[in-house]
């Protein structure tokens, strides 16, 4: 088994390191069949660990001590449990679906590049793993700073692109601080428990030791970590400007698996933040302010990947809902249903991006149904699921947050339903102005239109049967199901508190979600099915159109004072003042050097006047120090 | 005694090798031979072979350090005859009168490190001195050498004065010329609190220090330095100076007594204080490298003031190994410097190209003087310093002269640039490779005491 | 007051007016000639102090052979008075004010030591001051120093010959 | 008469001395005031001599006490001979070269 | 012997190659030399060695006895590691006079090796000197446009730090019960509170000044910048360490008292110098000064975690140390290359590296980011240990100093993007060869990088005993 599960880990590194060092020799083919190769082999792995933890329960493996000193030991230890093992299928499933559609959609880069591109994929698919199989915060955290290394690297794959650059770094450094916040989370936890390891820190023994200053400060860094990882407010922005990376990476990274780190993270800790009632509320407000914040932008996006990223944070937020009310289950259950649609929607996205020779403007497109069927019947597939409509996966998960949302505050519901509305509608805006009515593109695009390959479509079809279906395994008691998932959860988070509803209750606030969910889609299709939004005309739509104007408030707000700051820093102090100061001793010597050796003026008279003046002076001197002592003595 | 008659009779002999040859190279072997015996008298004398020894009646009194430096002051008048023998030749035809005068200095330089006596302690000055304005004005034609004659003259006889005013001073108070005169009182064992002898002590005090030129006494030195022919300067620098401190030493070891040991660690700071901020910031600005050079002369002597600030064995190791490092290095940057030109600092430009051995020389002896490891003058300040904080000075003191220390570097290595780092033809008299080896010498001693600076006491204890 | 104190109080204003004449007198040859007269009135000390070997001395060396050849030397240069060149008044003033100061601390510190106070000179009497016991001690105790004065004299000799040879 | 008087007039004449070469210029008179400072601490010396002396001879008829300082007094005298021939030709060469003897002059070295 | 040995090796060949007149041979000498140093050094880092002990100044009673624990260990493999290196990169830089170059080099490395090796306070400030005086010259004769003045400064700079530690040898040494320099009797001697404060604040200081810290790293970014660049990767990868050796040696031992006192101004003075160091880096626009102040903020942060007192603080130091060098030399090396090629270190005038050598920019990111301290890159072993001590020392200073985490990634990543991305710039354009054995000495480099990232114990293994040390009494 140890062997087994090393290896999930290590083939994609294998696939890493084999495409960087011969991103010249290897041929595309080589190339591509070896990255999804090697992703594959982890997915077969990683089912076969998924069924021997279904058998034999949580695996703990160790394999050597990363730091090991007399004051703290850190193993490189892995942990395979039924909530890791669910990441890793989702992690390397949607993985080999995406490389495998990477094969077709990368195909007219060049080998070099190629190879880049897919070594780079294969090494997040390794940090994620690292990230949720690690037994320990601190393993964690290298997958962690991991996946936003290879996020910062995709995002800027075309390098020469300077705009692309600046979005790779943007995402690295709000990524970073919340990294900050997660180490500062790792470093309370040694300071108080003197270990990381999930085996001694998520224990009720653990939970006594530390007071709640403790755990509130802990979950809250804990929670700023996740805010960068999964884009909430106020770390969010770097999401949607990620959209520069290839399609697929977008599908991959920043729908399906990177974004939802921070849902695994807290998750993992939910022991932490149960006990903390603060960091809870706190999560569920960001939550929920980051998914109606994200829809309301979304509305007014025309870039189709904009749409998809203003959406995924938005079903961020949501998760965050879920965790932020208890329902740990339930945002698990979403990110893997969010995990199959994004991806699939991204995906279609990227089909269609395909189709029109890198055209992403929404406006310039109208009536693709027909020219790319499959892609259409996908995305569909895709938007119904996301926007909560029965019997797709989308809805159940959904709901299942809202019902927790509820028991918690209704009010939590009244705005989890608003955003749900908004989600229904923006999707299906999206749908509309791309796949119906009359093309508005050029006539040369229009005469290039075609279906993608089968490589791309058999990806969109699997996550398409995936995005319908996958509400199975976990559809609510109430509908008659048993709530797989819960049940594999529950050693992890315990039972999830929402058993204060009444059975009517939820059909009631099921049935209200979905009809407003179904209108809202309803409206938007019979709004943009025809045509597309035009530019924004009142304020409010400026207003939304310019995404709450966030990214200048950024900019004013802190990039810039900052970017002053160190001006500041770099052009007076250290200029100035502190070499000044030193320049300044340096100046000083050689002044009194100037004036001193006027003395020296040649003459012998005031020479000897100087030397009789000395002999006063010391004499003056001495006799002071004898009136002095003479006076003390007396 | 035997450096002293030997000296002198070697004194008297080259006064008649100047009547009785021209061959000025003969009469310059005359004078190394001489200095070789003389050197070998006092050794003679130090390890106990052969002396000539007689009732001195409380005048001298010969003790092993002061034999010590006798020694070791010989060996680097010898090494300074013999590396600057040619350039004496040149100045004027009076070869064999400068080696006289050289011997007779050397005798005042043997009274001066074993005096007992404060009568012999003026006439171990003045015959130290009178022969010195002598040679600052060797050069007849120069008007500097002129100037700086007369300068040196004028001041050192008011310095006399000033000498003779203390010492009758302290023999009013005490009735006696004697070294170990009475001046603790022998009920209490305390010294008494006598304001003339107080007054004496100072005035002595004030002439010592300019006979080491020390600030604010020190004026004279830049000017005479500098008027002097360049080939007599770092004697005067050098061997003569040392022989005043130890002088210096020599009074004021037991008759600081009697100032009050306060008062000592008021004036005395006070004095190393103001010679090292002379000497050293005047010498940033110095345009010529003879000038920097002399009020570098100043600063070190600062800091071996700071031998008298305590007295123990550290302040005669100290002070020993200081007169070796800074008496070798000055010699050899002034055996340098002769060969230049001019004596800007622009004349050292690009020396290093040209004759990268003497510029590494060069480099090595300014190293020694800045006081920078690997070289003696590393330890020289280092054993000072130690001196002085055993003797109980304050950090602030030890504080204040490397911050001096530092400010030196800033102008030795000037010189340093100017060689290495500074495009440009040197404007150097050709060198022959002889006298490059003669430096070499030099340079060897002040490497090997810079790693084994305790060969230097050896003797003192074993 | 008896004549020993008058003989002291005369000699001393005339040594020191005499003094202050070799500053004052514009013409150098002048002044040699008031410092002759301010040795002679030392002498005349020396002589009140019974030290007469000292005032013969004095006046031979000082007197007779120094101060003459300071006058010959400035004969040799041809000096006129009114080509002497004088200093600006205010560096006199300093000067003056500084010698001042100086002499006030001294005398400031003479007063203050208590173990001089009542001290007497012995006047007119003692023999240590005549030849024959200068003598016996100059050849006994004070042979070496005067042995080494010697050196002294060569070195001035040869610093002489040359400093004088063209 | 107290030693006092003695040390009083003679620091006197000393001060006239500094005083002379703080304010002449002529290196000769300045050389002068120097030899007048010698002659005041010869006087100083020859006093204090004697007042050992007298001191000493009360208790002891015959003591030579105080008779060093004379000695000192003579070894003064013959230096002060030896400085000034080495001193006036010093002089004599400078004006030689300089047809001057004002020390004002002397300022070619400086700074 | 072995230690003996060590030591002259590099003294011999640098006197050697005085001699050697022709460049290739003389690089051969010193890159011959240099090799064997290293083999040296790793049989003693990884099979130790016995002390080496001889009477030295017998009237100071001082010693030459060198001795290697693990902190010297650590150190002394840095060192033999860097100067290979130094060497195989810059090999084919243009230089007049090589031979001399090299010799000074390797006088340089014998003085680096002594301080790090030496067990006696004297000899230590030898080699403290003996280490700095070389690079004055190699810095003013090969450096930059303004290196003479730029030099000077730092010298004197230095040389003033040194000699206040001297007379806190001096203040130490007369209070010794036995008079002797050893660090054993340096530890008892008996010193008065006051004293003990004097000698720390003479010892700080010339360490801060070493090492650098804020306000008296000035000299610091002029002195990388003038220099010329292998010199400059001795100064960062290695010199550097110096002043935080001697914290560890000779600081933190002696006058654990005084350092206790004032241990809140040290590391708060320290993390200033951090964030500020950090910010300054992030508008510099040549590519050294934006190392340097790096180096800075780096070396900051190791000094607020040797000041916290705590093991797990001394041993991340202990182990950044190495890193911090072997990731700064990388990056000096990437950047001398750059230099050579296109004659510019202005990023503005860069760009587009990645198109025109790939192989240089995938090295230069990676050396990047162990700059940032990525997982699994050796820096960040030592940065997380670092970062935990100042953060139990104190939560808000922890917090503080976690900034520079951030603005790290801001400047590396501002360097890297203006560096290697972009469109291919008219400098970046000229260039044409890659460095063969630069890139290989790289790639060696970037290994050591991430094998001591993943498996950082072969470097706690090394430092172990010193930890014991310093921490079990």
């Amino acid at each position: 088994m140890k062997l087994i599960i090393g290896f999930i880990v290590l083939w994609p590194l294998v696939g890493f390191l084999f495409n960087g060092l011969g991103r010249n020799i290897w041929s595309k083919k080589t190339i591509a069949y070896k990255a999804t190769g090697y992703v594959l082999a982890s997915f077969i792995l990683s089912i076969i660990a998924f069924v021997n933890v279904q058998a034999k329960g949580a695996i703990t493996v160790h394999y050597f001590d990363f730091i090991n000193t007399d004051t703290i030991k850190i193993p490189f230890d892995f942990k395979v449990d039924a909530l890791s093992s669910l990441f890793l299928l989702v992690i390397t499933g949607v993985g080999t679906l995406i490389h495998l559609y990477s094969t077709a959609y990368m195909k007219d880069e060049e080998a070099p590049h190629y190879a880049r591109y897919f070594a780079y994929l294969n090494l997040f698919i390794f940090s994620m793993l690292l990230l949720v199989l690690g037994d320990n915060y601190v393993i964690m955290f290298i997958g962690w700073e991991g996946v936003g290394l290879c996020s910062y690297l995709l995002i800027g794959y075309w390098f020469t692109n300077t705009t692309y650059n600046y979005a790779a770094k943007k995402a690295f450094i709000m990524n970073r601080i919340g990294d900050l916040g997660f180490l500062l989370a790792i470093f309370w936890l040694i300071v108080k428990l003197g270990t990381v390891s999930y085996g001694t820190v998520l224990t009720a023994e653990s939970l006594a030791k530390l007071s709640t200053t403790d755990i509130t400060a802990i979950t809250l860094l804990l929670f700023v970590g996740a805010m960068g990882k999964s884009a909430q407010i106020p770390l969010y922005t770097w999401l949607p400007d990620a959209m520069a990376g290839p399609t697929p990476v977008s599908a991959l990274i920043h729908a399906a698996t990177m974004v939802t780190a921070g849902i695994y993270m807290i998750t993992r800790s939910n022991i932490l933040f149960s006990a903390s009632e603060i960091t809870q509320h706190v999560v569920a407000i960001v939550g929920i302010s980051t998914a109606l914040l994200a829809a309301t932008i979304a509305i007014k996006q025309n870039d189709i990947k904009k749409v998809l990223a203003y959406s995924t944070v938005s079903q961020l937020g949501y998760m965050f809902l879920g965790l932020g009310v208890g329902a740990y289950s339930g945002a698990v259950f979403h990110v893997i249903t969010h995990a199959f649609f994004k991806a699939l929607l991204f995906l279609g996205a990227g089909s269609v991006i395909h189709a029109m020779h890198h055209e992403q403007d929404i406006r310039k497109m109208g009536g693709l149904k027909s020219k790319l069927p499959i892609t259409h019947f996908t995305f569909l597939i895709g938007c119904i699921a996301i926007a909560g409509v029965p019997p797709f996966s989308g809805f159940f998960s959904k709901d299942e947050i809202l019902a927790a949302a509820f028991a918690k505050s209704p009010i939590y519901w009244v705005l989890g339903v608003i955003g749900a509305a908004m989600t229904a509608f923006y999707m299906f805006r999206l749908y509309a102005t791309t796949f119906l009515g009359k093309f508005r593109g050029t006539e040369e695009q229009a005469h290039h239109l075609h279906e993608s390959p089968f490589a791309m479509t058999l990806p969109l079809i699997l996550l398409a049967v995936a995005s319908a279906i996958a509400g199975a395994i976990g559809i609510p008691e109430l509908m008659g199901g048993h709530h797989w998932l819960s049940h594999q959860l529950t050693p992890i988070v315990g039972v999830t508190k929402e058993a204060a509803l009444s059975h009517s209750t939820e059909w009631a606030l099921m049935g209200a979600s979905v009809s407003i969910a179904v209108i809202a889609l309803l409206i938007a299709v019979n709004r943009y099915k025809r045509q597309a939004d035009g530019e924004p005309q009142t304020a409010l739509g400026k207003f939304l159109y310019n995404k709450w104007y966030v990214d200048e408030l950024y900019n004013n707000v802190i990039v810039q004072p900052l970017n002053k700051f160190a001006g500041f820093l770099k052009e007076t102090i250290e200029k100035n003042i502190i070499d000044g100061a030193v320049n300044g001793t340096g100046k000083v010597v050689q002044y009194s050097a100037r004036k001193i050796r006027l003395i020296q003026n040649g003459q012998v008279g005031y020479y000897i006047l100087f030397m009789v003046l000395g002999i006063i002076l010391l004499f003056l001197c001495w006799f002071n120090d004898i009136t002095i002592h003479r006076f003390f003595n007396n | 005694m035997n450096a002293i008659i030997v000296s002198t009779l070697l004194g008297v002999i080259m006064m008649f090798v100047s009547w009785g040859t021209n061959n000025t190279k003969l009469q310059r072997n005359i004078g190394l031979l001489g200095m070789l015996v003389l050197i070998f008298a006092n050794i003679a004398q130090m390890n106990g072979w052969l002396s000539v020894n007689f009732d001195t009646k409380g005048m001298l009194a010969f003790n092993a350090i002061g034999l010590y430096v006798n020694t070791i002051l010989f060996v680097i008048t010898f090494i300074y005859l013999w590396i600057n023998g040619e350039e004496i030749d040149k100045i004027g035809s009076h070869t064999a009168d400068y080696y006289a005068i050289f011997f007779f200095i050397l005798c005042g330089v043997s009274i001066l490190t074993s005096f007992d006596n404060l009568l012999m302690l003026f006439i171990g000055i003045e015959i130290l001195s009178i022969p010195l304005y002598i040679l600052t004005g060797a050069d007849k034609k120069n008007l500097f050498s002129n100037e700086a004659s007369l300068k040196y003259f004028l001041m050192g006889s008011f310095s006399t004065g000033i000498l003779l005013l203390g010492i009758a001073f302290i023999y009013g108070a005490t009735g006696s010329f004697h070294l170990n005169m009475p001046i603790l009182n022998p009920a209490t064992n305390m010294p008494t609190e006598h304001f003339l002898l107080s007054a004496g002590l100072l005035l002595l005090f004030v002439s010592m220090n300019f006979k080491v030129s020390a600030a604010p006494f020190h004026f004279w030195t830049p000017d005479v330095y500098d008027g002097a022919p360049t080939v007599f300067t770092p004697f005067m620098a050098t061997v003569v100076k040392a022989a005043g401190f130890v002088a210096f030493i020599k009074v004021f070891e037991i008759q600081r007594i009697a100032l009050g040991q306060n008062t000592w660690t008021i004036i005395l700071p006070f004095v190393i204080l103001s010679t090292l901020l002379v000497g050293n910031i005047t010498a940033v600005f110095q345009r010529s490298v003879k000038r920097m050079l002399a009020y570098s002369s100043i600063a070190q002597a600062g800091f071996m003031l700071f031998a008298l600030y305590g007295n123990s064995t550290f302040n005669n190791e100290a002070l020993i190994l200081y007169i070796v490092a800074y008496s070798l290095a000055t010699i050899g940057v002034f055996a340098v410097l002769i060969k230049m030109k001019d004596y800007s600092i622009e004349s050292f430009n690009g020396l290093a190209k040209q004759y990268p051995a003497l510029a590494f020389l060069t480099t090595l002896f300014l190293f020694s003087l800045a006081g920078i490891p690997l070289t003696a003058g590393f330890f020289a300040k280092y054993y000072m310093l130690n001196a002085i904080f055993t003797a109980g000075a304050g950090i602030w003191l030890l504080v204040l002269a490397i911050l001096f220390a530092a400010v030196s570097v800033y102008y030795y290595f000037k010189v340093v640039q100017a060689m290495y780092f500074v495009e440009g033809t040197p404007a150097i008299q050709p060198i022959e490779k002889s006298y490059e080896r003669k430096l070499w010498v030099i340079a060897i001693i002040l490497l090997v005491l810079g790693v084994f600076p305790s060969l230097m006491f050896n003797y003192l204890y074993f | 007051m008896n004549t020993l104190e008058i003989l002291f109080y005369a000699l001393s204003v005339f040594a020191i007016v005499s003094a202050i004449m070799v500053l004052v007198s514009k013409n150098p040859i002048h002044s040699v000639l008031w410092l002759i007269l301010v040795f002679f009135a030392i002498s005349g000390h020396y002589i009140l102090l019974n030290a007469q070997f000292l005032a013969i001395v004095n006046i031979i060396v000082y007197a007779g052979a120094i101060m003459v050849l300071f006058l010959f030397v400035i004969m040799l240069m041809n000096v006129q008075s009114d080509k002497e060149p004088q200093k600006k008044l205010l560096i006199k003033f300093i000067g003056v004010l500084s010698g001042g100061s100086l002499l006030t601390l001294l005398i400031a510190l003479v007063k203050q030591t208590a173990q001089l106070e009542g001290k007497q000179v012995l006047m007119k009497e003692g023999t240590i001051g005549l030849i024959h016991p200068l003598g016996k001690a100059l050849f006994n105790d004070y042979v070496l120093p005067f042995e080494i004065s010697s050196v002294l004299f060569l070195s001035a000799m040869v610093g002489a010959v040359i400093i004088g040879k063209k | 008469m107290p030693i006092q008087y003695y040390i009083f007039f003679c620091l006197t004449l000393f001060s006239i001395g500094v005083i002379g070469v703080l304010t002449r210029r002529n290196a000769i008179i300045v050389f002068m005031c120097i030899e007048l400072m010698l002659n005041a601490v010869n006087l100083l010396l020859v006093a204090f001599s004697k007042m050992y002396n007298g001191a000493a001879l009360q208790i002891t008829p015959g003591s030579t006490a105080g008779i060093d300082a004379q000695i000192f007094v003579f070894f003064i005298m013959v230096v002060a001979a030896a400085e000034v021939s080495v001193g006036l030709a010093i002089i004599v060469m400078m004006f030689r070269n300089t047809h001057s003897v004002d020390i004002n002059f002397l300022n070619r070295l400086k700074n | 012997m072995v230690l003996l040995s060590i030591l002259t090796i590099p003294f011999i060949a640098a006197i050697i190659l005085l001699f050697v007149k022709h460049n290739e041979k003389a690089n051969y000498v010193a890159i011959a030399s240099s090799a064997v140093t290293m083999a040296l050094a790793f049989n003693i880092a990884f099979n130790g060695a016995a002390n080496f002990d001889a009477d030295w100044i017998l009237s100071l009673n001082a010693r030459f006895i060198l001795t290697a624990d693990g902190l010297a260990k650590i150190l002394i493999l840095l060192t033999a590691i860097s100067f290979p290196v130094i060497f195989i990169a810059t090999s084919k830089n243009e230089l007049k006079n090589r031979n001399q170059f090299l010799a000074l080099m390797l006088f340089t490395q014998t003085g680096l090796l002594g301080v790090f090796l030496a067990g006696d306070a004297l000899l230590f400030y030898f080699f403290w000197e003996l280490a700095l005086i070389p690079v004055y010259f190699l810095c003013s004769i090969w450096g930059g446009e303004k290196r003479i003045a730029i030099t000077f400064k730092f010298f004197i700079y230095t040389f003033l730090g040194s000699l206040f530690m001297l007379i806190g040898i001096i203040l130490v040494y007369s209070n010794t019960t036995d008079h002797s320099f050893l660090i054993a009797s340096f530890k008892n001697a008996n010193l008065t509170a006051g004293q003990q404060l004097a000698a720390f604040a003479l010892f700080f200081t010339a360490f801060a000044i070493k090492m650098p810290i804020f306000p008296l790293h000035t000299w610091q970014p002029d002195a990388y910048e003038q220099s010329p660049t292998a010199v400059t990767m001795v100064l960062s990868a290695v010199m550097v360490k110096m002043g935080l050796y001697g914290v560890i040696r000779w600081l933190l031992p002696l006058f654990p008292a005084a350092a206790a006192s004032h241990a809140n101004f040290v590391i708060v003075l320290s993390l200033i110098g951090v964030i500020y160091a950090s910010f300054i880096a992030i508008r510099q626009d040549d590519v050294k000064r934006l190392i340097a102040y790096s180096s800075i903020a780096h070396i900051g942060l190791m000094s607020a975690a040797l000041f916290t007192n705590t093991s797990i603080g001394m041993q991340g130091v202990l182990i950044q140390l190495f890193s911090h060098g072997i990731n700064v030399l990388g990056l000096w090396i990437v950047a001398d290359i750059i230099e050579q090629q296109t004659g510019t270190r202005s990023m503005k005038a860069l760009g587009g590296l990645a198109k025109k050598q790939p192989t240089l920019a995938i090295l230069l990111v990676g050396f990047a980011f162990a700059n940032i301290a990525l997982p699994l890159t050796n820096a960040f072993v030592g940065e997380f240990l670092i970062f935990n001590a100042i953060f139990q020392f104190n939560p808000w200073m922890g917090a503080f100093a976690g900034v520079s985490v951030v603005l790290a990634a801001i400047y590396t990543l501002n360097m890297v993007q203006k560096i290697a991305y972009g469109s291919v710039s008219d400098a970046t354009n000229l260039m044409q060869v890659p460095n063969k054995s630069a890139q290989f000495v790289l790639i060696v480099l970037l290994g050591i990088v991430f094998v001591t990232g993943v498996y950082p114990q072969v470097l706690f293994n090394i430092t172990a005993d010193t930890l014991q040390q310093l921490f079990v009494k």
